[in-house]
């Protein structure tokens, strides 16, 4: 809770997304001192554990970006993730390796998509468009396998990761990883932005009372449309760091499955806090993980988790955090 | 039959309710007065086990409702219209009217006769509730609490949205129910026909009771209708 | 004769084999307020969507501000100028009350399409909406979100709304229903000081409230218009009252 | 292609078609009749194959497993009703997602447990192992006819239970309104308890027939889920005649599309691309079908009326 | 000395979840019964094995062998069951500095052009197992076949292997969905066409629920089936009867008579209680190979050139028999076409019918640079 120092002609407005800063701003310290921890434990592979989170933790903010400011409950998220690798396979398959070609046709790629798909898909609403965004994702996941001159559903490998003009950086383990941070604070910063701002508002409102927007006047379609771009861009770039880092692209990437695995981040890490996807990736990975290192049956224990969580807890792991924030506040004296 | 005793409660941690207490007895109306936000639908979601109360003592007919559920609630006699009709708005209207229907008090209130108290409904019986005017859609809610058969009948706000010659009809119907005995809590605003109908008032303010008595009492003290419900 | 903000000609609405509205022509002149009233079920609210565009008709025109606008897009209309408010309460519920009136504001400046800077801090939009809420009562609830209001506050939030578009023609689907006595008067005297700042269309059950504001009056009964005239002829007229009214006159 | 043929791609398509329909069906019931997402159905259905296996392995007798093992998922259905579901019924379908999904995880990890990796295998019922006639040389298995019949009747139940007795108005308006149909007077938890209970039965009694002639494994209801949601959202939320209607259509489409689609396409391109393009596009047809009715009809083929 | 001594580690990653986990399981077995058979050690050094699901997404894979490699510092990484996930690890493995043994997967990439040498397949490249049945049909004079797999590129490979040998007619080249339920349509194209031969590469529970429908719809009897993956002890458990007599190629079989294969056959099922596929042996002669090497290096992994040399020579002997590598690291051996039957105990395998390839290589090998 920020103190009142709100200026004079502020008025109170409770429902503006909470400028939540110190949760961020931990989140975001933790993961730019991971090299330094992996370093201290010389253990290598922590780097490319974290790296994987926070692509992951990019694709689920893009989804956050959907359900959790405009009720657009995407299913195919992961098509958009895959075109972004794609891209970056089938240039590598011809030679195009430099991140100068590579990153822009993989956001151009997958924000077309968005574009073509989105046109249709927002016509419908709810478990509609749930099922709608689930048909074409699966339609560029056959697309995908059937691609035979790139592998068709074995996959294509990509030879070496794009250069930064001409320069080999995204090889050094340490260098990506810091690339894979910067990208996921400037998405992280820019949806914050964006949520606030007129635009995100009028989202915000189209998912509380869409027929109320458009008796007053806003074409709330065409909102919806831009964001439903805008997160297919992002997942693009989620895709085009994936397959650098994996340093191959599969049709795998766009699977269904895959789609679902980030709903669950989102909501798993807290809906509607953009914080709360990256929370959420980096405990669905992380307890994946670790517990699948436990046992094979991992999933019997990470299945029952998700119910309690979900029983127990509103608001995610998020939710947690904040309600244990509030209990030490009431004790504690207000800071 | 009803008793209310220092009843509080609340929605999530805000209070609304801090000291409400009134009774109503067999083949009584009682009125729940107050201007907007009172707490008078939050008073009447208490009784229904719909909001948990915080605090008090409430019985009908000597059990008390404590922790009952609302259905078990129910079960006892009490019929709502609530506030904001409610209808069901994937039921047609007769499936509306049956869906809920039951005659553990007595039948007398039938589809039949509910007809012929609405006639309108009658003409949209194949109707589904989200196809109703807002009119219909209440004449619905008083319907299908009727068809319940209660021992109290519960009315928040049942005339709202209701066309002046239909109000008049259903203060006229209230009319006949009391003469077959039929206990009633009422909120609504028109005030003249509520004073003609019913026999006690209570007012309500922030969640407190103010003032309580008759409609004699009421008519005669001024500075009660001028405090409380600014008349 | 000044050239009507609403001009309906022979509007038609079918739902399946029921006619809901039938031949309806009527127009509302600038600054005017039109009540519409007449039984449950006669169509009002059909109307008032017909009108607003929610329903498309199956024939009859609409013309706003001389412009036809049959065919036009809910949308389009209120950029036109055109707002409501609904019969049942239609507010954004997580939003508080003013970020809901700020929201109307932003419709009408028309610039929404901005990706940076806080909606919620931009004085542009807060004070205009501020100014609204505090017209009709609700200032001192600016801050609390719209679904924990009460049914009467929630009807003076939609008539905020609906200010802060400045529109030239008001419809109104029964504002008064679910307030108190002292908030139907306060509504009454709201609309009262609106009057004559754009034309109003009022439909609405409460006859203290339409016979206290009303400059005309038209009566639809089955969907067609019954009578159509000043307040006085409609109160007298005997098939109105057979219809409509009734005996009991709680009305003065 | 000749007409024999057409004819019996045809009824192969019904086939399938009522075979999507008795997994949708109890499906339809908790998510179109109750407002919940149950994607957990896709497990009880597995389930109750394995429990079919389970049973019938200890009885030797196709009905005595049949009977064992609907009782058992219907008891399953309780259970997890009484410890999942309840806490959900009334929160954003989100959550219903994520915890059910919590429960595909557990129960497909549980199955490998107990019952190992290896796919399992129920026989058909004695008395029906046969084949009729059906053109020359073309036979058609008892056991089909079976299941055909008895997704007939599921969905004449359904329709009947949900349209026409007075528990399918309480669930219907439970669906919307909860809270009032209980301050009327009526217990709607142990309503929807029932609900729940039927529609694991039903998920149950679809994976108990359909063991017969697929492996039975784990993981075997999650592509199953998803053809079953295909099948619900094209024929519109809520109707139990939309989701047998939209089943039927898939079921031919899906058919005829895989039968056809390499002949009809060599009609206007190459005989070479036609095989490469062919059964691409008849992986992506029923998604393709979906795309096409939602954007036409954006609330499906038999809108619920009235949400 | 003290370097011999430390613990030699091998990362084991198969598919362990989901319905194909059944086959990652008889990899993990398979590997883990010879190197307990072989007292714990393999080349005398003791073996710790890390095993990992790949869950069967390329992704997590490739995190699981980084893990393996940079974390675990494996000498060796046995796996996957898969195509997919092969094509994806290869690169993370191999430039990790392991070696890494596929004891199934082995596609045509690695086997010519992309060859590697720090990659060694024990099974065989996939073309040749749809070889068998087309060279099988053709010898023995079938005219014509219906044939059919899955719309995906190991689909494709498989009728494309079959029709290498294959010259008759063929009636209808079917590609189905992947996984895919109902078979109906496809057996009534069958039907309705009439082959001599039906060839079908329906991999796991496609496989299953072929089969049985196929069997159902009185179709065995009149026709033949060849097939790959699509009957084996995988799948037979679940297939029972309705497989018994469908023919299907393979490199090896349960009954196939040598004494180590006999043994093996016999621990396999006392300790896992079931009878053991390709999958499982030719992870258990994964573990015999890297035992053989390091017998040859007397324990070294440090001279990695000396390690290959040593595999290359594959000095152990094979479950299978002859056993040879080529210089595409992929084994010269043969083939047979085999037929499913139960045994006396009840339970079903595949048993040996004939030999159709002796000491075969694979053709891939002349795209390969090394030597
Ligand atoms: N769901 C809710 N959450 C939080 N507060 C609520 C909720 N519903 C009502 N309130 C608050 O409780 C108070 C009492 O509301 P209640 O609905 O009982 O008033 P009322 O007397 O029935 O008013 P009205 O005449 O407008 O119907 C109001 O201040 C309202 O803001
Ligand atoms: N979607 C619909 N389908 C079928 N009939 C409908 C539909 N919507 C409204 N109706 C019917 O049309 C008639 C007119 O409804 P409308 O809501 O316009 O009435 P109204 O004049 O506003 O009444 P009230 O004063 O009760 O609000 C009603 O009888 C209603 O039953
Ligand atoms: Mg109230
Ligand atoms: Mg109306």
């Amino acid at each position: 809770m920020t103190p009142a120092a709100a200026p004079a002609d502020a008025v109170p407005v409770l429902t503006r997304p909470r400028r939540t800063v110190v949760l961020p701003a931990l989140v975001f310290a933790a993961l730019a001192l991971v090299p330094a921890g992996a370093f201290a434990l010389s253990a290598g592979y922590l780097l490319d554990l974290f790296t994987r989170v926070m692509i992951f933790a990019i694709a689920a903010l893009s989804v956050d970006l959907l359900i959790g400011y405009a009720a657009l409950v995407t299913f195919g998220q992961a098509a958009f993730v895959g075109i972004g690798a794609y891209a970056v396979g089938i240039l590598a398959s011809h030679g195009l390796t430099d991140v100068v070609v590579a990153l822009p046709v993989a956001l151009l790629a997958s924000g077309l998509f968005a574009l073509v798909t989105g046109f249709v898909c927002l016509r419908t609403k709810g478990v509609y468009f749930i099922m709608i965004t689930l048909a074409f994702g699966q339609m560029a996941f056959f697309t995908a396998s059937s691609l035979a001159p790139y592998g068709g559903d074995d996959g294509l490998t990509v030879q070496e990761r794009n250069t930064v003009l001409g320069l080999p950086l995204f090889e050094q383990p340490l260098v990506f990883y810091y690339v894979v941070l910067v990208a996921l604070l400037v998405v992280y910063l820019l949806f914050r932005a964006l949520v606030a701002s007129r635009f995100g508002r009028v989202l915000r409102g189209a998912k509380d009372n869409a027929l109320r927007m458009t008796t007053l006047g806003f074409q709330v379609y065409r909102f919806q449309l831009a964001a439903y771009v805008i997160a297919g861009m992002a997942g693009g770039l989620a895709g085009f760091l994936l397959a650098n880092a994996t340093e191959f692209v599969s049709p795998a990437y766009m699977s269904w499955q895959r789609s679902g695995e980030l709903i669950i981040m989102v909501l798993l890490g807290g809906l509607g806090t953009l914080h709360g996807a990256i929370v959420g990736a980096a405990a669905f990975l992380l307890l994946e993980e670790w517990l699948s290192a436990l046992t094979e049956h991992w999933k019997m224990i990470f299945g029952p988790l998700l119910v309690l969580v979900v029983v127990f807890v509103r608001g995610g792991l998020i939710g947690i955090g904040a309600a244990l924030a509030r209990a030490a506040g009431r004790r504690g004296p207000r800071g | 039959m009803l008793t209310v005793e220092n009843l509080q409660a609340g929605y999530g941690e805000t209070p609304v309710l801090f000291d409400v207490g009134f009774r109503i007895g067999p083949g009584e109306i009682v009125t729940l007065l107050g201007r907007n936000g009172m707490g008078k639908t939050t008073t009447i979601r208490a009784l229904m086990g719909l909001v948990r109360p915080t605090g008090g003592n409430l019985t009908f007919d000597g059990q008390s409702l404590a922790g009952l559920p609302s259905y078990r609630i129910a079960q006892l006699g009490l019929g709502l219209v609530p506030e904001g009709r409610q209808v069901f708005a994937t039921l047609t209207v007769r499936e509306n009217l049956v869906a809920t229907a039951a005659a553990r008090f007595g039948d007398r209130w039938t589809l039949e006769r509910v007809y012929d108290f609405f006639p309108r409904l009658a003409e949209r019986r194949g109707h589904l509730g989200s196809q109703l005017s807002g009119g219909e859609q209440q004449m619905l809610a008083i319907g299908r609490a009727l068809m319940t058969n209660p021992r109290l009948l519960i009315l928040d706000e049942a005339t709202e949205g209701l066309a002046p010659l239909i109000r008049s009809e259903i203060w006229r119907g209230l009319g006949r129910l009391k003469q077959e005995g039929q206990a009633i809590l009422l909120v609504d605003k028109h005030l003249d026909a509520m004073t003609r109908l019913a026999d006690r008032h209570v007012v309500l303010e922030k969640g407190h009771v103010v003032w309580c008595g008759s409609s004699t009492e009421l008519a005669a003290d001024q500075s009660v209708r001028q405090r409380w419900l600014q008349v | 004769m000044v050239e009507p903000v609403l001009a309906i000609d022979g509007l038609r609405k079918q739902f399946g084999g029921l006619v809901v509205t039938d031949q309806v022509t009527l127009s509302v002149a600038p600054g005017e307020l039109h009540a519409v009233i007449g039984p449950n079920g006669a169509g009002k609210t059909t109307l008032i969507n017909q009108i607003s565009g929610v329903l498309p008709s199956d024939s009859g025109t609409i013309l706003f501000a001389g412009r036809d606008i049959t065919r036009l897009a809910p949308h389009r209309r209120a950029r036109l100028g055109l707002a409501r408010t609904f019969q049942i309460t239609s507010v954004l519920p997580a939003f508080s009350a003013l970020e809901n009136v700020a929201l109307a504001v932003q419709a009408r400046s028309g610039s929404s399409f901005r990706f940076f800077g806080d909606a919620a801090a931009e004085p542009a939009l807060n004070r205009p909406a501020m100014a609204a809420l505090d017209e009709v009562g609700l200032a001192d609830r600016a801050a609390v979100p719209a679904g924990h209001l009460s049914h009467g506050e929630k009807r003076a939030l939609e008539l905020a709304m609906a200010l802060v578009t400045e529109p030239k023609l008001l419809l109104l689907d029964e504002p008064m229903a679910g307030t108190g006595r002292e908030e139907t008067a306060r509504l009454i005297a709201v609309l009262r000081r609106l009057k004559g700042r754009f034309a109003m269309m009022l439909v609405e059950h409460d006859m203290t409230a339409v016979f206290a504001l009303a400059d005309h009056i038209s009566v639809l009964i089955y969907g067609r218009i019954l009578l159509s005239g000043k307040p006085d002829e409609v109160r007298e007229d005997p098939q109105v009252v057979a219809a409509y009214l009734g005996d009991e006159i709680e009305f003065e | 292609m000749s007409t024999t043929l057409l004819v019996v791609q045809v009824l192969n398509g019904l086939q399938l078609g009522v075979l999507l329909f008795l997994i949708a069906a109890g499906l339809t019931l908790v998510f179109g009749v109750m407002d919940f997402i149950n994607l957990a159905h896709g497990v009880q259905y597995m389930l109750g194959a394995y429990l079919a296996v389970a049973f019938y392995g200890l009885t030797g007798s196709f009905l005595l497993a049949l009977v064992l093992a609907l009782a058992a998922a219907l008891l399953f259905g309780l259970l997890l009703e009484a410890a999942v579901f309840r806490h959900l019924y009334g929160r954003d379908h989100l959550d219903h997602v994520i915890a059910t999904f919590g429960i595909i995880l557990f129960l497909n990890s549980a199955v490998k447990y107990v019952w190992g990796a290896a796919p399992l295998s129920l026989p058909v019922p004695e008395a029906l192992t046969g084949s009729i006639v059906l053109a020359p040389g073309i036979l058609y298995p008892v056991w089909r006819l079976v299941i055909i019949g008895s997704g007939l009747a599921v969905a004449l139940l359904l329709y009947v239970l949900v349209s026409w007795t007075r528990i399918g108005m309480l669930v219907r308006a439970g669906a919307t309104n909860a809270e009032m149909v209980s301050a009327l007077g009526v217990d709607i938890r142990r309503l929807f308890t029932l609900v729940f209970g039927f529609g694991a039965m039903l998920a149950g009694f679809a994976g108990i027939m359909i063991a017969p002639i697929l492996s039975v494994e784990p993981g075997m209801g999650d592509t199953i889920l998803i053809l079953a949601f295909v099948v619900i959202v094209i024929g519109g939320i809520g109707s139990i005649r939309g989701a047998f209607v939209a089943a039927l259509l898939i079921g031919l489409v899906d058919t005829l599309g895989r039968s056809f689609a390499v002949d009809l396409l060599r009609l206007v391109m190459s005989s070479s691309t036609a095989r490469t393009v062919g059964p691409a596009l008849a992986s992506m047809l029923i998604y393709l079908l979906m795309a096409v009715v939602l954007y036409v009809r954006p609330t499906g083929l038999f809108p619920a009326k009235g949400r | 000395q003290d370097k011999v001594q430390e613990k030699l580690k091998v990362g084991v990653i198969a598919t362990l979840s989901g319905p194909p986990a059944v086959l990652g399981q008889q990899i993990r077995n398979g590997f883990q019964l010879a190197v307990k058979q072989l007292g714990g050690k393999l080349g005398g050094r003791d073996v710790e094995v890390l095993v990992q699901d790949d869950e069967l997404k390329p992704d997590i894979a490739v995190g699981k062998v980084k893990a393996f490699v940079d974390r675990d510092k494996v000498d060796f990484v046995v796996g996957p069951v898969f195509s997919n996930i092969l094509q994806a690890i290869v690169k993370p493995a191999t430039d990790g500095g392991a070696i890494l043994i596929s004891p199934n997967a082995g596609t045509s990439n690695y086997a010519g052009r992309d060859c590697n040498p720090n990659l060694f397949v024990t099974s065989y490249q996939n073309d040749q197992m749809h070889e068998i049945s087309g060279k099988h049909a053709q010898d023995s004079g079938k005219k014509t076949a219906f044939i059919m797999a899955p719309n995906y590129q190991a689909g494709k490979d498989s009728l494309a292997g079959f029709k290498r040998y294959f010259k008759g007619e063929i009636l209808d080249e079917v590609y189905v969905p992947l996984n895919q339920l109902d078979y109906s349509a496809e057996l009534s194209k069958i039907a309705a066409a009439k082959p001599e031969v039906v060839f079908v590469f329906l991999p796991g529970g496609m496989g299953v629920n072929f089969v049985k429908q196929y069997r159902q719809a009185g179709l065995a009897d009149t026709i033949p089936v060849f097939s790959t993956f699509t009957v084996d002890e995988s799948t037979l458990p679940a297939q029972q009867d309705a497989a018994l007599g469908f023919f299907a190629g393979s490199n090896w079989a349960p009954n196939l008579d040598t004494p180590q294969n006999k043994a093996f056959v016999a621990a396999y099922e006392k300790e896992y209680g079931a009878v053991p596929a390709t999958y499982a042996f030719q992870s258990y002669d994964a573990a015999l190979l890297i035992d053989s090497a390091l017998k040859a290096t007397k324990g070294d992994t440090k001279d990695r050139d000396a390690l290959r040399a040593a595999l290359r020579k594959a000095d152990f002997v094979s479950l299978r028999g002859d056993f040879k590598y080529n210089t595409n690291n992929y084994p010269i051996q043969d083939f047979y076409l085999t037929k499913v039957a139960k045994r006396a105990d009840g339970k079903y395998q595949t048993e040996i019918v004939e030999k159709v390839f002796d000491d075969y290589a694979d053709p891939y090998v002349k795209d390969c640079k090394m030597k």
